[in-house]
């Protein structure tokens, strides 16, 4: 199976660990990711808002680089770029004005946007294309009695629920299951994580992550797994702030990826688990060295 | 060509429908379109053929005008061939001179170019006068209706369809999948706006089914097979094994408090899983037939194991004090294999009923996630008097302090769970805004509690359904205008604590409002049964695109299928309550009196026939006949088709490789000029 | 009175239905007594422009065989229309365009730069054609022009009968001739020979197995043929159902599957269609791939099913063709 | 050329034109021009009224090559007999051994001997028919007697009706063997790669043993009443050896190893005017020894040999031109096979000067001893205990690319050769026919008789029938040649004068 | 060939499915467009192939046929039939040059109103690239070249005889069967 693997910028940046997590891991299930060459922003952030027209037109000149590329599906590991290049396709379809101010740019560039190449989330290609069987069978070291709150942010769920329920999606929860970790039952799955409000409006926004952090905690989880790069921002920088406007609600948020890895015997250096600002406990279930190293991180 | 060896005189009709076809067809210009045409006679509009005048008109013309053809140009010919058919031959001619011309359907209704519209009328029109020139007089065969009937599913429109056909003396098959008849309402407690209880009104109506002379009832058995044609079935009748003989069971039980099993300890499907029973069990106290039953997949005596073709195996590893309690009425049969009946009926109907949209599809709700969500039929055993608790309204999660169970003190009903939604089902199941009040009346009787329904609207247009309304209303049950967002156990304040929350946003006060309740009840839609598709290939029906059965007519023929002989009654055709059931029920058991009868049913004379001369006997066309209606005469060395069986498909006539076979009404002559006729014009 | 007057022709044809008159063997001496040939190019002298001169429809009955492929052959075919009563569409060629109409499958440019610019053997660095008019220092020989389409004779003059058959039996070009000069005429229209398909006569027609579906078509090639057992039961396409019969099943007594030169029976319009309709229906699978697998044994659906008629088809000729 | 006798020409063109468009127009609405549509001659004369050129024209071409493309491989030897219904099981039997190449598929030794049977009661057949209907009348009837009694009616007078009713009645006995195996003699079925449809029935032998002694006395009757009416008539055979019937070409002829004459199978032998072996060729090669040649005056294609290149219709111990058919097969041979043949054979040589004979009209002669051999070959075939063995069929199993087939047809050597894709469609088909390989020389022929014979613008009847004679000896089919058009040649001549306007038109069937 | 060129479609329906489908599509008001011409048989198996080339050598620029979905045949197995048949039609057709989108067979249930508006529509635009197939035009286009010399034989003779061609083929091959046949 191959993908054309569309980072964006978060997973060069902020989001780093998610890319060194992700990529690994795909590449042990088998999974063969091409970068897509010369891609740029995929129009989110404040673009959409102001000008959906022009958001979609910097999008769609990624989707048409790797159709000219040849390539058959894009995958979009950040939720934002996951939502944005999939709605552009929606509103090319739906406006022409949009579709032609697409082509227009496209063919200033010697680009063609003509199909749809799939745009698909790495949840989607490991619940979809490769199958929890496959994944258990890749885990060395269980996450036995890790309990995770399985937390998913908004945007792959909607308002295009493509691969899981809209509002109780479970394809997550599936796949660490398969990795022997314990779901909490955690209602607030898709519930806001703040956003960007954390910035813009930071008591509106911090209170809707603290609210996360708190109900994560109080049913009991270990850990907060997420899909996202802004949610794992979010849920993770602001502990100092949180405390003193409320409570202390430390507990640790990792990328889905990232316990992947650990399931699968690989380190948690290599999982890029340092970078997180509340430290994960060690596994039991991790080889020694392994877990050190997850402490070390922790420090 | 026929049309030089007989003078032909063809009368030409085009209908204005009132303005249906009028609006988009010039009628006048059609009709002087037609009379130039070749054979024609004369050509009227008018305004409504299909009216008495109409008809008489034609009839009137056919004398004066000595026409011996006939073309209606109007709507369906599914609709009204029959009855210029018939004007026709009041008018002294044979019916099958007539030619019927679809521009109502299939043109002023589809178009929306009055020119375009006109020149396909006049196309259509005059493919018909090309045709008709070559037709030909035949004679309308006639099959003889066996006056026995089926009737498939033991619901309430069943159990009435049956004993409304029985009671006019005729004899009645009805079979039903479950041990006992009474279908989903048997299950229910009270029945809307009335609050009589279902128990009462369909108890006395089963048990006549199970004493009524005429009235063969086959439980916990399903139909395999049918074949044959209106009038003529032949059913076959898979009676699967319940390991009790019906005639030597008594009904008196001893067995089931004999079982070994000293506890009921298995889920029982009658409570929806709210109750336990044994491995033998009658389902509910009511039951009809009252015959217990085995269940093979829990009863000791078979193995575990089940046989090659899936059955489980007799082991007497059991003490089978069940057949010591029988005793010498020895009732109790361990062999019992399933059993094929074979039966023949005149008419079918078919009563197969609905089932309930599955809750877990709509995960925000919580069904399946948190213990204390209910489905509406759960309720309906709750707080049945037979149910389960004994008619008790308890918690499924949560004790009080003491451990008594826990009673709710608030009550979340949700509506339109699985109906009006565009992710699950998009129609209206009818029937949920009623009961959803009904069980709000009841569990607030039973309980006291604060009973919130969220509704998108309360569709109450019923006889008593309103006032129903207006009295719950009276009675303090609280109405939430919106459609639920989810029911979660995450509480933001500690009033929310250990109770679940539903989010809605109330469309009257218009704010988001969460609500904490104990129970929440979803009122779930009807569906068409699971194998609503296999029913409908067994019987040769149709379904809409939802699944339910299609009727021939939405308004002229709703209990009628497309196989003449086959009704249909009750939810399988979309879901309704139980009046309507009950009155569609009894139109259905009517439409087959009519045939059984009449004793006898007119065919359409569109069979097959071979030209005894020019057949070669090269056998192409016998593998064709799915009724095996083509024969091959050893002697003469030819294929000769039975007239009786030939159901008139024509497959064989396409595909006589030397062009020997003719199909009456569908000649290849009268194709050909339609094909023509509908090119002619452009 | 004198003999009736007879005329033998031909156009586009192989000459095969002059050698089947050549066959009526003695009969020939019979019939060349009871009738006055004024006109029979393939084995005696005649002068045209005698025949140019006769008075219309002196000419008892014409025979005329071969498609319609040239000018000349178009303009004799109407010129004996004019000199005879009846017209009568002799074998194949004339009644249906024979095998020659295959070539309404391809066209004219096709063909000539195929034969001579493209065929393997040629020597033609010039690309030399042949002209209708070629100007050799001032001498000017001319050629006929070739039409761009095959016809059958009655899509170029009226025909009273047809004798069918690639080529005719010679059983039944006696029948026919009897019956001209007995005058005892069928309807006009009328194809000289049963109106019914060919099993009806077939030898093998009682071994066809009531319930014969096709799981595989096998081309005679491919098959050691059972020589008692009908030819359709053993996967070989037959064409025997949908063509006439008259020919006591010649190919089939010689081991080989019917390939339709007599032609439809009077209630089919398309031969191939029909055969094509009754092959199919009894296809066993009722996936389009299996169906497609099964349907591959009949590589060449034109040529097979059209083997003499596809001049005379309902397409007549393949319809992206140039007429330029 | 100098300006002058230019200017003169292009007059004369510019008026012929002019004429001829005249002449067209009127023509066009007159069926007398319709004959054109079977072949005819332009005879052109100078102003001396002597013949500057005549050209012999085919004017008509179906291109079976063409629309046998997307056929089954298996058809093609009932499509391509269409080519010809006089020799239609020619060209069956070069199609079917273009088959077993084209799936590598050897034919069983039964398969074989069965074809071969069939094959030489054909070509026996077909020369009767030639013999006494078609061209040998203008011998056995005579070549001064008026046109309507040459024809089998005439021989029938000449020979008495007996002797008639003979020829029709082994004729078609002949012909039944064909109809026995192939189903029906015109266009017969019986050819599949890698054998034959039908085994022959024991039962039936005794009928055919008989059969094929017949035909040998028969051929040898022939060959008797030809050598009484001509051999034994001095103005015949001065008339035969006269210049206007001698082309000096080259010959060809299919070979078994011991270069005896075969109609079936063996390699091509060709040898020059003196009898001297040019070369000798397998089917494979025949692109390496014979090219067709295209002049714009006709549809037909003038084929010559390849290594020497077209150098126009020349004769002499160089030219490329060469003849096939009886005559050229008997000079190309070394032999005949089979004693009774052989004997006539030497008869022959001697009778006509010794080897190669160059004189058209023996082919008459040649074709009446070929009988003989054809018949011989029979009853060879018929007494071999394999022939009526059930062995006739062997399944091919290769996968099917290019095949090439050669026999001797009748009216001389018969090339198919065809491409297939793998399903054994066909993606090319290429013919060359008889009387294609003889058509330089009949055209030679034709246009030496017409010099010959025309002298200041005098033109009889006579003369005509003497021009027709010219190539009907070669027995030329045209159908073949174009695949367009049958057996025999009906004629016209045209003689167009100075100015090009059409002075004389004769017409012969 | 009129100015705005408007493609025909002739349609053989299904009694039971594709036709009710039809009247279930009016019943709903859809609209498409007004060039098919539905003639009605009992069933999808009825459809001889003859009908559809008759139907395009007659003027039509595309035939749709539809019967019922797989399975779901009135008579068991006609539609099978007919889709046997329509994979090598569709194989013929192609042989002699024309384009696969102008012959359609669809699976239509009498509940799918919607599909018979869509696949109308949908057929319709299709064809309105392909552009008119035309065959009666295209016929009298190759006659050209025999008609014109009639013409000229005539030149006044009216004894000619009558002109062949493009008429002749509307007419079946043979009026009726010999009696000579049977001596």
């Amino acid at each position: 199976m191959k993908y054309s693997y569309y980072p964006g910028c978060s997973l060069k940046g902020q989001g780093r660990a998610y890319e060194e997590s992700l990529l690994p891991v795909m590449r042990h299930l088998g999974i063969e990711l091409e970068e897509l060459p010369d891609w740029n922003c995929c129009g989110a952030t404040a673009y959409m808002a102001v000008d959906e027209g022009k958001a979609c037109v910097a999008a769609s000149r990624n989707l048409a680089i790797a159709e000219k590329a040849g390539l058959q599906q894009v995958l979009a590991p950040c939720s934002a770029c996951y939502l944005v290049l999939n709605k552009t396709q929606h509103l090319i379809h739906d406006y022409p004005q949009i579709k032609s101010a697409v082509d227009r740019a496209m063919t200033s560039v010697n680009l063609k946007y003509s199909t749809d190449i799939p745009v698909r989330h790495p949840l989607d290609v490991l619940i979809s294309d490769v199958g929890v069987d496959a994944i258990k069978q890749k885990v060395t070291h269980p996450l036995k009695g890790l309990k995770v709150a399985p937390y998913y942010g908004c945007q792959i769920v909607r308002p295009y629920a493509t691969f899981d329920d809209q509002f109780n999606p479970t394809s997550m929860d599936r796949i660490l299951e398969a990795l022997g970790a314990t779901m909490v039952q955690f209602p607030l799955k898709t519930k806001c994580c703040g956003g960007s409000l954390t910035g813009t409006l930071p008591e509106a926004g911090l209170r809707l992550s603290y609210i996360i952090l708190k109900e994560a905690i109080k049913r009991g989880a270990d850990v907060i797994a997420t899909v996202c790069p802004l949610c794992l921002f979010n849920l993770d920088s602001f502990h100092g702030k949180i405390a003193a406007k409320w409570e202390s609600a430390r507990i640790p948020t990792v990328y889905f990826t990232q316990l992947m890895g650990l399931a699968f015997g690989m380190t948690a250096k290599q999982m890029g688990l340092q970078r997180g600002l509340v430290p994960m406990k060690p596994l039991a279930s991790a080889p020694a060295c392994c877990a050190a190293r997850t402490a070390a991180a922790a420090t | 060509m026929q049309s030089t060896k007989e003078n032909i005189r063809i009368g030409f009709y085009v209908c204005h429908c009132g303005h249906n076809i009028a609006a988009m067809v010039d009628c006048a210009d059609v009709a002087k379109y037609v009379k130039g045409l070749p054979n024609v006679v004369l050509s009227r509009d008018y305004k409504y053929m299909c009216s008495d005048p109409g008809q008489e008109l034609i009839q009137k013309d056919i004398r004066e005008y000595k026409l011996n053809r006939v073309v209606v140009a109007s709507c369906s010919p599914l609709l009204h061939e029959h009855t210029f058919r018939s004007a026709t031959a009041a008018g002294g001619l044979n019916p099958y001179y007539f030619h019927m011309v679809n521009i109502r359907e299939h043109d002023s209704w589809v178009h929306t170019d009055r020119g375009e519209a006109t020149v396909k009328a006049k196309a259509l029109a005059h493919a018909a006068i090309d045709r008709v020139a070559f037709h030909k007089a035949l004679e309308t065969k006639t099959v003889k209706i066996n006056p026995d009937a089926l009737v498939v599913g033991g619901g309430i429109a069943g159990i009435h369809a049956a004993m409304t056909l029985a009671n006019a003396g005729k004899k009645v098959y009805l079979v039903e999948r479950e041990p006992s008849i009474g279908g989903h309402m048997a299950k229910f407690d009270k029945t809307f706006p009335t609050l009589d209880c279902a128990a009462c009104i369909l108890t006395p109506k089963m048990s006549e089914v199970g004493a009524h002379p005429n009235i063969t009832l086959w439980s916990y058995s399903e139909v395999a097979q049918v074949d044959g044609y209106v009038g003529n079935y032949k059913v076959r009748v898979k009676r699967k094994p319940r390991y009790i003989s019906e005639e030597r069971c008594i009904g008196c039980m001893d067995c089931i408090s004999a079982c070994v099993f000293k506890e009921p300890k298995f889920e029982d499907e009658f409570n929806e899983g709210l109750g336990k029973r044994k491995p033998v069990y009658i389902p509910f106290p009511q039951a009809t037939p009252q015959i217990v039953v085995i269940d093979p997949n829990v009863c000791l005596n078979f193995k575990r194991t089940k046989g090659p073709d899936g059955t489980p195996i007799v082991s007497d590893r059991c003490k089978k004090t069940c057949v010591e309690a029988c005793g010498d009425k020895n009732a109790i049969d361990f062999t019992q294999k399933e059993e094929i009946k074979e039966i023949e009926v005149g008419t079918i109907i078919v009563a197969t009923g609905f089932k309930t949209f599955d809750s877990k599809r709509v995960p925000a709700y919580g069904y399946g996630i948190y213990k204390n969500v209910y489905t509406a039929l759960e309720i309906e055993r709750l707080v049945n008097a037979s149910g389960p608790t004994g008619g008790e309204v308890i918690l499924r999660e949560g004790k009080n302090p003491d451990g008594s169970p826990k009673h709710p003190k608030s009550i979340g009903i949700i509506h339109c769970v699985g109906s009006r939604d565009k992710k699950t089902n998009v129609w209206c199941s009818r029937v949920c805004c009623m009961y959803s009040m009904k069980l709000a009346h009841l569990l607030k009787e039973h309980t006291g509690a604060e009973v919130y329904n969220f509704y998108i609207d309360i569709r109450a247009p019923g006889k008593g359904y309103e006032e129903f309304y207006n009295k719950l209303l009276d009675e303090g049950v609280h109405f939430i205008r919106g459609r639920v967002g989810e029911v979660t156990d995450w509480a933001m304040t500690p009033e929310e604590e250990g109770k679940l929350v539903i989010r809605v946003e109330d469309t009257l006060a218009g704010y988001v409002r969460r609500i904490p309740v104990d129970m929440v009840v979803l009122s779930s839609g009807l569906e068409p049964q699971a194998d609503a598709q296999d029913v409908r290939r067994l019987f040769n029906m149709s379904c809409g695109t939802e699944g339910f059965f299609l009727e021939r007519h939405p308004k002229l023929a709703p209990v009628n299928t497309f196989t003449d002989g086959i009704f249909i009654a009750g939810a399988c055709q979309g879901p309704r309550d139980i009046p309507d059931t009950v009155a569609q029920a009894g139109a259905a058991a009517a439409e087959a009196l009519v045939l059984i009868d009449k004793g006898f049913v007119e065919q359409e004379p569109n069979t097959a026939f071979i030209l005894d001369e020019e057949c070669s006997g090269c056998k192409s066309c016998i593998p064709l006949c799915p009724y095996s209606a083509i024969l091959y005469d050893e002697t003469r060395k030819k294929a000769h088709i039975n007239e009786a069986l030939c159901k008139g498909c024509g497959t064989c006539v396409a595909a006589c490789p030397s062009g020997s076979i003719v199909q009456n009404l569908f000649e290849d002559e009268q194709i050909f000029s339609e094909i023509q006729g509908v090119l002619a014009y452009d | 009175m004198s003999k009736p007057k007879v005329a033998f022709y031909w156009c586009a044809s192989c000459g095969g239905c002059e050698e089947t008159i050549v066959d009526l063997a003695e009969d020939i001496l019979g019939i060349v007594e009871k009738v006055d040939i004024v006109l029979w190019p393939v084995a005696m002298d005649f002068k045209y422009k005698d025949i140019e001169a006769m008075p219309d429809k002196s000419i008892a009955a014409t025979l005329l065989n071969g498609a319609i492929r040239t000018t000349e052959q178009e303009e004799m075919a109407h010129m004996l229309r004019r000199k005879s009563q009846y017209l009568i569409a002799y074998g194949a060629c004339a009644h249906l365009g024979g095998i020659p109409g295959l070539s309404n499958q391809f066209s004219r440019e096709h063909m000539l730069k195929f034969n001579y610019e493209d065929a393997p053997s040629m020597a033609n660095p010039k690309k030399t054609r042949p002209q209708l008019k070629f100007a050799d220092g001032g001498r000017e020989p001319t050629l006929p022009e070739l039409h761009h389409v095959v016809r059958t004779l009655d899509q170029v003059v009226e025909v009273d009968y047809y004798v069918p058959g690639c080529p005719p039996t010679p059983k039944l070009t006696n029948v026919a001739v009897t019956a001209l000069l007995e005058n005892r005429l069928p309807p006009k229209g009328s194809v000289i020979a049963p109106d019914i398909a060919l099993c009806d006569e077939c030898p093998r027609k009682a071994s066809k197995p009531v319930n014969t579906s096709f799981t595989e078509f096998k081309r005679p090639h491919q098959k050691l043929m059972d020589p008692n057992l009908c030819l359709l039961a053993q996967g070989i396409v037959c064409m025997g159902p949908s063509t006439r019969s008259g020919c006591e099943a010649a190919c089939i007594r010689g081991g080989m599957p019917c390939t339709g030169c007599f032609g439809p029976t009077s209630r089919v319009r398309d031969q191939g269609l029909k055969i094509l309709s009754s092959l199919c229906s009894n296809v066993a699978p009722k996936e389009n791939g299996e169906i497609d697998k099964v349907l591959e044994g009949i590589p060449d659906p034109v040529g097979t099913f059209y083997r003499y008629g596809l001049a005379k088809s309902l397409m007549r000729r393949k319809v992206n063709l140039p007429v330029k | 050329m100098e300006q002058a006798v230019k200017d003169v020409f292009n007059q004369g063109a510019a008026r012929a034109n002019a004429a001829y468009q005249m002449g067209r127009r009127r023509f066009t609405v007159e069926p007398i021009t319709r004959l054109e549509g079977h072949g005819k001659i332009d005879i052109f004369l100078d102003d001396k009224g002597d013949v500057e050129r005549a050209y012999m024209q085919v004017p008509e071409l179906r291109g079976f090559e063409v629309f046998s493309i997307g056929r089954p491989a298996e058809d093609m030897p009932q499509i391509t007999s269409r080519i010809c219904g006089v020799c239609p099981t020619a060209h069956h039997m070069a199609s079917v051994k273009c088959l077993d190449d084209l799936y590598k598929v050897e034919p069983t030794s039964p398969g074989r001997k069965i074809r071969e049977l069939v094959y030489n009661g054909f070509l026996f057949e077909d020369h009767a028919l030639h013999v006494f209907v078609l061209g040998g009348p203008d011998f056995i009837v005579g070549p001064e007697a008026p046109p309507a009694e040459r024809n089998i009616v005439g021989v029938i007078g000449k020979v008495g009706l007996e002797a008639g009713k003979r020829v029709i009645t082994m004729r078609r006995r002949v012909r039944e063997l064909t109809a026995y195996f192939g189903g029906k003699v015109v266009h017969p079925v019986l050819g599949l790669p890698g054998g034959v449809s039908k085994p022959l029935d024991p039962a039936d032998l005794p009928k055919f043993k008989q059969l094929a002694k017949d035909a040998v006395e028969f051929a040898e009757w022939t060959v008797d009443v030809l050598k009484k009416i001509v051999l034994g008539n001095p103005e015949y055979v001065k008339m035969i050896t006269s210049d206007a019937y001698t082309h000096k070409t080259c010959y060809m002829g299919m070979v078994d190893e011991q270069n005896r004459l075969n109609f079936y199978d063996g390699k091509l032998r060709v040898v020059d005017c003196n009898g001297k072996e040019i070369c000798k060729f397998t089917p494979h090669e025949y692109r390496d020894y014979v090219a067709e040649h295209v002049e714009p005056w006709s549809y037909m294609k003038f084929t010559f040999l390849k290594p020497r290149g077209w150098m126009d219709f020349v004769e002499g111990p160089d030219t490329s031109v060469y003849s096939v058919a009886p005559l050229a097969r008997l000079n190309a041979a070394d032999g005949l096979g089979t004693p009774k043949a052989q004997a006539a054979l030497e008869e022959f040589f001697k009778a006509l000067g010794g080897k190669p004979v160059h004189h058209t009209l023996a082919n008459h002669l040649a074709r009446a001893i070929e009988m003989i051999f054809a018949a011989e070959r029979m009853e060879q075939l018929v007494n071999d205990p394999e022939i009526t063995s059930p062995d006739v069929r062997r399944i091919p199993t290769s996968v099917p690319k290019e095949g090439i087939g050669v026999v001797e047809a009748p009216r001389g050597t018969l090339f198919h050769h065809y491409q297939t894709d793998e399903r054994g469609l066909i993606t090319m088909a290429n013919l060359i026919v008889a009387t294609q390989n003889n058509a330089a020389r009949i055209a030679m022929s034709v246009e030496r008789a017409a010099k010959g014979l025309i002298k200041g613008g005098k033109v009889t009847e006579g003369l005509l029938n003497k021009v027709e004679m010219a190539f009907r000896a070669y027995d030329p089919c045209l159908g073949c040649a174009t695949h367009s058009l049958p057996g025999h040649l009906p004629l016209s001549v045209n003689i167009y004068d100075r100015d090009r306007t059409l002075v004389r038109r004769l017409e012969q069937p | 060939m009129t100015k705005e060129w408007r493609p025909r479609i002739v349609a053989f329906f299904c009694n039971w499915c594709t036709y009710t489908a039809a009247d279930l599509a009016g019943v709903s008001r859809m609209k498409y467009a007004s060039n098919v011409r539905v003639i009605r048989l009992m069933c999808s198996g009825r459809v001889d192939p003859q009908f559809v080339l008759d139907a395009l050598t007659r003027g039509a620029d595309g035939v749709l046929i539809g019967g019922c979905h797989p399975g779901d045949c009135h008579y068991a197995e006609g539609n099978y039939k007919m889709l046997r048949r329509f994979q090598l039609l569709k194989r013929l057709l192609r042989d002699m040059g024309i384009e696969e989108e102008r012959v359609r067979l669809e699976w239509i249930s009498a509940a799918e109103g919607d599909k018979v508006k869509a696949v109308i529509n949908e057929m319709t635009d299709q064809l309105l690239k392909v552009g008119p197939l035309g065959l009666p035009q295209r016929f009298e286009e190759w006659d050209k070249e025999v008609t014109r010399l009639e013409e000229e034989i005539r030149g006044g003779d009216a004894a000619g005889a009558g002109c062949a061609c493009a008429a002749k083929l509307q007419k079946p091959a043979a009026a009726s069967k010999s009696e000579v046949a049977h001596v």
